[in-house]
C-alpha cells in the first residue's frame, strides 16, 4: 500500500538532487548540487575536496627535486607542463640557462602532452553527449602517444621527466622517428573526428548556444585555456609570455568569439592541428648536446618570491614558490587552470537543462586532482 | 488458436519473470546494510523524498498526444478501406488532416510544442 | 613577452595609492597596500584606464610564521602588464582582510580556498565555507604551526 | 514460391495427432503448452543472443573484439552473466513502493512477448493471427512504457523519476510516429493482418512498391521506433553520462536483467515489425522477372528471409546507437513533433494519392 | 529564404551529417583488421616491453653474486615517499678493518610512485628499473622487497 507521504506542493519548489561523486559525467570525484526545476537548472553548486591531497603543503617538506613528482598528480592527463612549470620557475630562481636540445624537446613533449589530453578530452566529450564510439577512437590515438612517453621515459601516465636543470635521462633514440611516424598518422585520423561529431547536426543542436560565457565573464572568472578562447580570451601564455622553445615556432592562438560549447570544443579540435604544426616544425630540429644543465645536487633557492606561468592544456598553470634560502621552500601555489574554470559553471549553466549541464562541464575538460589538489 | 495465446502469453510473461525473481529470491545470496538500501544520488544522503509534483511540461505532451492518438486510431479503419472507397475516402481525410493540421499549428504556434 | 616599462608602471601605481609600498622584486611590480584600503585600491587596479588589471592570475595566502599576507598575481588582458599586490596582517587569531570578490569574480573562490586552508577571513564574502576540507575539520593545515594529531607526519 | 514451406501443415499434422488419441480439452492444454515452451525458449535464447550481438557489433565498430573468453569467440558471455545476474541477490531500497517496484519488470516483459507472439515468422508461423494485428501490436507494446513509469516512480530515487517522466514523454510522443508510419502501408496493403501483409508482397516488398513515400515511411518507422524502444540516440531514460542509469538505476540482480532483456527484445520487435511490414516479411527478394535469379532466391527458407532481414535493421539500430550523441529532451519532442509529425502526415496523403490513382504495384 | 524551403533543406542537411558518421563507424564494422585489442594474458610470451618502463626498482647482481651498492643511503634520502630504507651493518674486511657496508636495501614496492630520482642520484649505479609490471599479490607484506640478495657482496672497484 502506498503509504501517505507529504507532497511538497508549489511550482517553485526546487528539487534539489546531487550530480557526484558516484556519477559517469563528472570525470571524477566531483560534485554538483543542482536545483532544478522540471528538467531546468537553476542553480548549480559544485562541491569539491573528494581527493584533496594537500599537494602544497607537502611541497612545504620536499626538496624542490621532489616536488616534480608530486605535481605529476595534479593535472594527469598532461603531466609534462606541470613538471615544466615547477622546473622553470626554480630555473628562472636560479638563474639557470638550460641547453637548446632540453628547450627544444620540452616544448615537444608539452605540445605532445597536449594532444594527449585533447584526445581524451575529445573522448570523454562525446561520451558526456552520448556517443561512445568516439571514446575508444580517441583513445586509440592516444596510445600512440603514451607509447611515444613509454619508450622515452618509462611512464604512460606520471612521467616526473622535467626537472630543474633539464631533464631526467636522454630521449631514447627512436624518438624523433616515432613522432614522425605518428604526425601523419594523426592527420588522416583528426578529420574522422570531425565527421563523427563536429559535422553531426545533433551534435551541434547539443551545443550550440549552450554555456554562454562572455568575454568579460571569461576575463572576470578567470577562464583560460581553450575554455577561456572560446570566448574571445586571448590567454595563451605560449603567445604572450613564451617559455622554452615557444618563440620560435610558427603557430597560431586559436580564438572564437561565441563563447559557447561548440566554440570551445572548436578551439581544441583546432588547437590539436596547430599542436601538430609545432611538433612537425621542433622534431626535425631537436639541437644535439647535453640533457641537462649544470646542478648541484640540492638545490637551494635564493630568498625570494617567484612565480611561473605555462599553459597547460586546460589553461594557465601559475607556480608561486616563496622561499627563504632553504633547500626546501616556505610556500608552493599553484594556480591550476581548472580550479577557476570549474567555478564559472553556475554562471553557465543556469537556465539550461541537465543534458546541457553535462555538455558544459564536458566542454570546461576538467580534471578533478588539478581543482583539488 | 488465436485469441486465447494472449492469455498464453500473459501466462508464459508471468512465469518467466516470477519463475526468475523467485529463484533468485531463494538461491541468491543475503547481506544486510542501512547503506546498501539507501536510494542512490551519487554517493550522497537523499535529502527530501524524490515524489514530488512534477513540471507541467511532461503533462502538456501527454494531452497533444491523446488528442492525436485518438485521432490516428479513427485513421486505422479508414486505411484498411482507403483502396475500396476510393476518391470519397481520399476527400474525407485531406478534410480530416487539415483539421488535424491545424491542431498541430495551433499547439506549436501556442507554443504547447516547446520543452518548459 | 611582457613589455612594459617597470619604472613606469610602478610610478603609476603608487600614484594611484597612496600608503603602498614598494618591495623590489625582479619580476613584477611589487606592491604592498594597508589592509584598511585594500578594497578600495583593487576598484581602482580595476577601473583606472592607466592600469585595467582586469584579470586576477592567481591569489595566494601565505604563512610566514609572524605575519600571515594575501598575495594577488594581477594582469591585464588590454595592456598586457602585471603587478603584485600584497597585503599583510600580524594578526594570527583572527585575522581578517576585504573580500573583492565583486571586483574579480574568480576571487570568491579563491579566498574561500585560503580561509579553508589558512584562516583568513573575508569581510562580505558572500558564501564564507570551507571549501577542500569538511565543514567539521579542526584547524587550517596550511598555517606554519598547525600540528595533524591524526597523521603524524613531518 | 512453390517451394515455400507451410508451417500450418506442421501445427495442423501435430494438432491431428494429439486429436486422434486425446480429448479435446487435452488437446488444447498440450497445445498451449508446446506453444508457450516453445515461445519462451525462442524469447529467452534471442534476448541473450541479442545482448552477445550487441556487444560484438559496438566492440567492432569501436576497433575492438568485445566478449571472446567465454565459449568460442565469446558465444557463452551472455549465458555466464545470465547465471550471475540469477545469483545475485534483489532488495528493494527503503521507502521505495514496493509492490510497482516488483510489477513493473513483469509488465515490460509481458508487453514485448505479447507483441512477438503477433509478428509471423515464416509462413504459418505465428501464435496470434488476428485481423487487427498491426493494431495490436502498437497497444500491446505501449504498455511497456507504463512499466518503465511505474519503475522509475516507485523507485523513490531522484535520478529514476526524471528518467521515468522523460521516457513517459518520449514514448507517447513516437507512439504516434509509429502508428503514422505503419499506416502508409496499411493503406497500400488494405488489411491490418500482419499475414495478409506479407501475402501483399509477394510480387514485391512495400518498400519497393510504395515509391518513394514507402520508403520515406519506413525511415521515419525507423527513426520512431528506435526511440520507442528507449535506445540510442534516443536513450534520454536512462542516460547513463546524465541519469546514471535512468528508470532501472535502484533495479539490482534479475529484475534489472529483465529491464535489459526487454529493451533488446523490443528492438527485435521494432526490426521484426518492420521487416514484415515494408521489407516483406519471410517473402524472398525478387527482382522483376529475372526468372533465374528469383528461382534461387526461392531455395533460401523463409525462416533464413526473415531472420536476415530483421537483423539487418537490427544492425541499422545499433549503428545509431553507437555513432549518434544523444539528443535533448526538448529536441527529442522537438523532432517529433515539428518535424516527423507533419511529414508523416503529408505522407499519408501522398500516399492515399497514390493509391487512389493505383500508381503502385 | 523561404522558411518552408529551410525547413526540408535543414532536413537534408542533417540527415547528412548523420549519414556521413555513419559511414565511418561502419566502415570500421567492416575493417576488422585494424582492431587494436591485445589479447593480454594468452600474449605473454610474445609481449615486449619497452626497455625504459619503469616497472619496480631493482639491484641488477652479477654471476658472482655480487652487487654494486655501498649503502651509502643517497637514494633513501632521495625518495620523496620514504619507500627505500637502508639497514647497514659493521663488518670487518680483509685488512682487518671495520667498514660500513649494506645489510638490507628495504624497498617497499607499495608506496614507489616510480618518480626515478634513486635511480637518476645513485652515485654507483646500483639500482635500476626493471621493466616488469605484473605485481599483484594477495597479500600486502608481499610488496616489502629486499633488493640486495641474501648472501650477496659489494663488487670491487665500487668506491666507498
Amino acid at each position: 500500500m502506498v503509504e501517505k507521504r507529504e507532497i511538497i506542493l508549489g511550482e517553485n519548489e526546487p528539487y534539489v538532487i546531487n550530480m557526484g561523486p558516484q556519477h559517469p559525467s563528472t570525470h571524477g570525484v566531483l560534485r554538483f548540487e543542482l536545483s532544478l526545476k522540471g528538467e531546468t537548472v537553476f542553480k548549480v553548486v559544485p562541491h569539491c575536496g573528494y581527493i584533496h591531497r594537500g599537494i602544497e603543503k607537502m611541497c612545504e617538506s620536499n626538496t624542490y627535486q621532489q616536488i616534480i613528482h608530486l605535481t605529476d598528480r595534479m593535472d594527469y592527463l598532461s603531466a609534462h607542463p606541470n613538471n615544466e612549470a615547477v622546473s622553470l620557475c626554480v630555473e628562472k630562481a636560479l638563474g639557470i640557462e638550460v641547453p637548446e636540445r632540453v628547450k627544444v624537446i620540452r616544448t615537444i613533449l608539452s605540445e605532445l602532452g597536449r594532444l594527449a589530453s585533447h584526445q581524451l578530452w575529445w573522448c570523454a566529450f562525446g561520451m558526456d553527449l552520448g556517443a561512445l564510439t568516439t571514446f575508444f577512437y580517441g583513445l586509440r590515438d592516444r596510445e600512440k602517444i603514451l607509447d611515444i612517453f613509454e619508450e622515452s621515459f618509462g611512464s604512460r601516465l606520471l612521467h616526473s621527466y622535467i626537472c630543474p636543470g633539464g631533464l631526467m635521462n636522454d630521449v631514447h633514440p627512436n624518438f624523433k622517428q616515432r613522432i614522425k611516424d605518428f604526425i601523419p598518422y594523426f592527420r588522416k585520423k583528426l578529420p574522422e573526428y570531425d565527421q563523427l561529431l563536429s559535422g553531426n547536426v545533433i551534435f551541434k543542436e547539443r551545443s550550440r548556444g549552450i554555456g554562454m560565457l562572455s568575454l568579460e565573464d571569461a576575463i572576470s572568472y578567470g577562464v583560460t585555456g581553450p575554455s577561456g578562447r572560446g570566448s574571445g580570451f586571448s590567454c595563451d601564455i605560449r603567445k604572450s609570455q613564451p617559455y622554452s622553445a615557444y618563440d620560435r615556432v610558427d603557430f597560431k592562438e586559436i580564438l572564437f568569439t561565441e563563447g559557447d560549447t561548440y566554440a570551445r570544443y572548436r578551439v581544441r579540435i583546432a588547437e590539436m592541428w596547430e599542436s601538430m604544426k609545432i611538433l612537425e616544425q621542433l622534431v626535425d630540429q631537436i639541437p644535439d648536446g647535453d640533457y641537462t644543465a649544470k646542478m648541484k645536487p640540492i638545490i637551494k633557492l635564493p630568498e625570494g618570491e617567484y612565480y611561473q606561468s605555462v599553459e597547460t592544456a586546460r589553461g594557465e598553470l601559475g607556480v608561486y614558490i616563496v622561499s627563504k634560502g632553504d633547500k626546501f621552500p616556505v610556500r608552493v601555489k599553484f594556480r591550476t587552470p581548472n580550479f577557476s574554470n570549474l567555478f564559472a559553471i553556475n554562471h553557465m549553466a543556469v537556465g539550461h537543462k541537465i543534458a546541457d549541464l553535462v555538455a558544459i562541464s564536458g566542454s570546461l575538460d576538467l580534471v578533478i586532482p588539478d581543482i583539488d589538489r | 488458436m488465436s485469441s486465447e495465446s494472449l492469455v498464453l502469453f500473459f501466462i508464459i510473461g508471468v512465469v518467466l519473470v516470477g519463475g526468475a525473481v523467485l529463484f533468485s529470491n531463494y538461491f541468491a545470496p543475503k547481506s544486510s546494510n542501512p547503506a546498501k538500501l539507501e536510494p542512490y544520488e551519487c554517493g550522497i544522503p537523499v535529502k527530501d523524498g524524490s515524489w514530488i509534483q512534477f513540471n507541467v511540461g511532461y503533462y502538456l505532451f501527454s494531452i497533444i498526444y491523446l488528442v492525436f492518438d485518438v485521432e490516428i486510431v479513427f485513421i486505422y479503419p479508414w486505411g484498411t478501406v482507403m483502396k475500396d472507397v476510393g476518391l470519397t475516402a481520399f476527400i474525407e481525410i485531406v478534410i480530416f488532416f487539415v483539421i488535424l493540421g491545424l491542431g498541430l499549428a495551433y499547439a506549436w504556434k501556442k507554443k504547447a510544442l516547446t520543452w518548459v | 613577452m611582457e613589455t612594459f616599462d617597470h619604472n613606469a608602471l610602478q610610478e603609476t601605481l603608487s600614484a594611484m595609492m597612496p600608503g603602498a609600498v614598494f618591495n623590489t622584486n625582479p619580476q613584477f611590480v611589487e606592491a604592498v597596500v594597508p589592509a584598511n584600503d585594500l578594497h578600495k585600491f583593487a576598484l581602482e587596479l580595476k577601473m583606472n584606464s592607466k592600469t585595467q588589471f582586469d584579470y586576477l592570475v592567481c591569489q595566494t595566502g601565505l604563512d610566514k610564521n609572524e605575519e600571515l599576507s594575501v598575495v594577488f598575481h594581477l594582469r591585464s588582458t588590454k595592456l598586457n602588464h602585471s603587478c603584485v599586490l600584497k597585503v599583510i596582517t600580524s594578526d594570527r587569531i583572527n585575522p581578517e582582510f576585504d573580500s573583492v570578490f565583486d571586483i574579480w569574480k574568480s576571487a570568491e573562490f579563491f579566498e574561500r580556498e585560503i580561509f579553508d586552508l589558512l584562516g583568513i577571513k573575508f569581510k562580505n564574502h558572500p558564501d564564507l565555507r570551507r571549501l577542500f576540507l569538511e565543514d567539521d575539520f579542526v584547524g587550517y593545515p596550511l598555517r606554519k604551526d598547525f600540528v595533524d594529531n591524526i597523521n603524524i607526519v613531518q | 514460391m512453390k517451394f515455400l514451406y507451410d508451417f500450418s501443415i506442421l501445427t495442423n499434422s501435430i494438432h491431428q495427432m494429439l486429436a486422434a488419441s486425446l480429448s479435446p480439452l487435452w488437446v488444447f492444454i498440450i497445445e498451449l503448452v508446446l506453444v508457450g515452451l516453445v515461445f519462451l525458449g525462442f524469447y529467452a535464447i534471442l534476448g541473450l543472443f541479442l545482448v552477445y550481438l550487441e556487444r560484438r557489433v559496438c566492440a567492432f565498430i569501436q576497433n575492438r573484439l568485445g566478449p571472446n573468453r567465454v565459449g568460442p569467440q565469446g558465444i557463452f558471455q551472455t549465458i555466464a552473466d545470465l547465471v550471475k545476474l540469477l545469483f545475485k541477490e534483489l532488495f528493494v531500497v527503503r521507502k521505495a513502493d514496493k509492490i510497482l517496484f516488483n510489477l513493473a519488470p513483469f509488465i515490460v516483459i509481458i508487453a514485448s512477448l505479447m507483441a512477438i507472439g503477433a509478428i509471423p515468422y515464416a509462413k504459418g508461423l505465428h501464435a496470434i493471427d488476428l485481423n487487427i494485428g498491426v493494431f495490436y501490436i502498437l497497444a500491446v507494446t505501449s504498455l511497456g512504457v507504463v512499466g518503465i513509469l511505474l519503475a522509475g516512480w516507485s523507485s523513490n530515487s531522484k535520478y529514476s523519476l526524471l528518467g521515468a517522466m522523460r521516457s513517459g514523454a518520449q514514448i507517447i510522443s513516437y507512439e504516434l510516429s509509429v502508428g503514422l508510419s505503419l499506416l502508409a502501408v496499411i493503406i497500400f496493403s488494405g488489411s491490418m493482418q500482419l499475414s495478409t501483409i506479407v501475402e501483399s508482397q509477394a510480387n514485391g516488398w512495400w518498400i519497393f512498391k510504395g515509391h518513394i513515400p514507402a520508403f520515406f515511411a519506413f525511415v521515419i518507422f525507423l527513426i520512431a521506433a528506435t526511440a520507442e524502444t528507449n535506445r540510442g540516440p534516443f536513450d534520454l531514460a536512462e542516460a547513463e553520462s546524465e541519469l546514471t542509469a535512468g528508470f532501472h538505476t535502484e533495479y539490482t540482480g534479475i529484475r534489472f536483467a529483465f529491464f535489459f532483456l526487454a529493451e533488446y527484445m523490443n528492438m527485435f520487435l521494432a526490426a521484426a515489425l518492420a521487416t514484415t511490414v515494408f521489407l516483406g516479411g519471410w517473402m524472398p527478394f525478387h527482382f522483376f522477372d529475372f526468372s533465374g535469379f528469383n528461382y534461387v532466391m526461392d531455395f533460401i527458407p523463409p525462416f533464413v528471409w526473415f531472420f536476415g532481414k530483421t537483423f539487418v535493421v537490427i544492425y541499422i539500430i545499433m549503428l545509431f546507437k553507437w555513432t549518434f550523441p544523444r539528443l535533448r529532451i526538448d529536441q527529442l519532442l522537438t523532432l517529433e513533433w515539428k518535424y516527423l509529425l507533419p511529414l508523416n502526415l503529408l505522407n499519408i496523403i501522398v500516399i492515399a494519392f497514390i493509391v487512389l490513382m493505383g500508381w503502385h504495384f | 529564404m523561404n522558411p518552408v524551403i529551410k525547413y526540408f533543406s535543414e532536413i537534408v542537411k542533417g540527415v547528412g551529417t548523420l549519414i556521413t558518421g555513419m559511414k565511418v563507424t561502419s566502415g570500421y564494422f567492416i575493417r576488422p583488421k585494424e582492431i587494436i585489442t591485445q589479447k593480454y594474458p594468452e600474449n605473454r610470451d610474445t609481449l615486449i616491453m619497452l626497455e625504459r618502463f619503469k616497472g619496480e626498482v631493482v639491484m641488477p647482481h652479477d654471476e658472482n653474486n655480487q652487487h654494486a651498492c655501498t649503502g651509502c643511503g643517497i637514494c633513501e634520502i632521495n625518495c620523496p615517499n620514504g619507500s627505500i630504507q637502508i639497514l647497514t651493518a659493521k663488518i670487518t674486511n680483509a685488512e682487518g678493518k671495520s667498514v660500513r657496508v649494506i645489510d638490507k636495501h628495504i624497498y617497499h614496492l607499495s608506496m614507489c610512485t616510480m618518480c626515478g630520482l634513486c635511480v637518476k642520484t645513485c652515485p654507483s649505479d646500483a639500482i635500476v628499473f626493471a621493466p616488469t609490471f605484473e605485481h599483484a599479490v594477495f597479500d600486502r607484506n608481499k610488496l616489502t622487497l629486499q633488493l640486495n640478495k641474501p648472501g650477496s657482496s659489494i663488487k670491487k672497484g665500487v668506491k666507498e
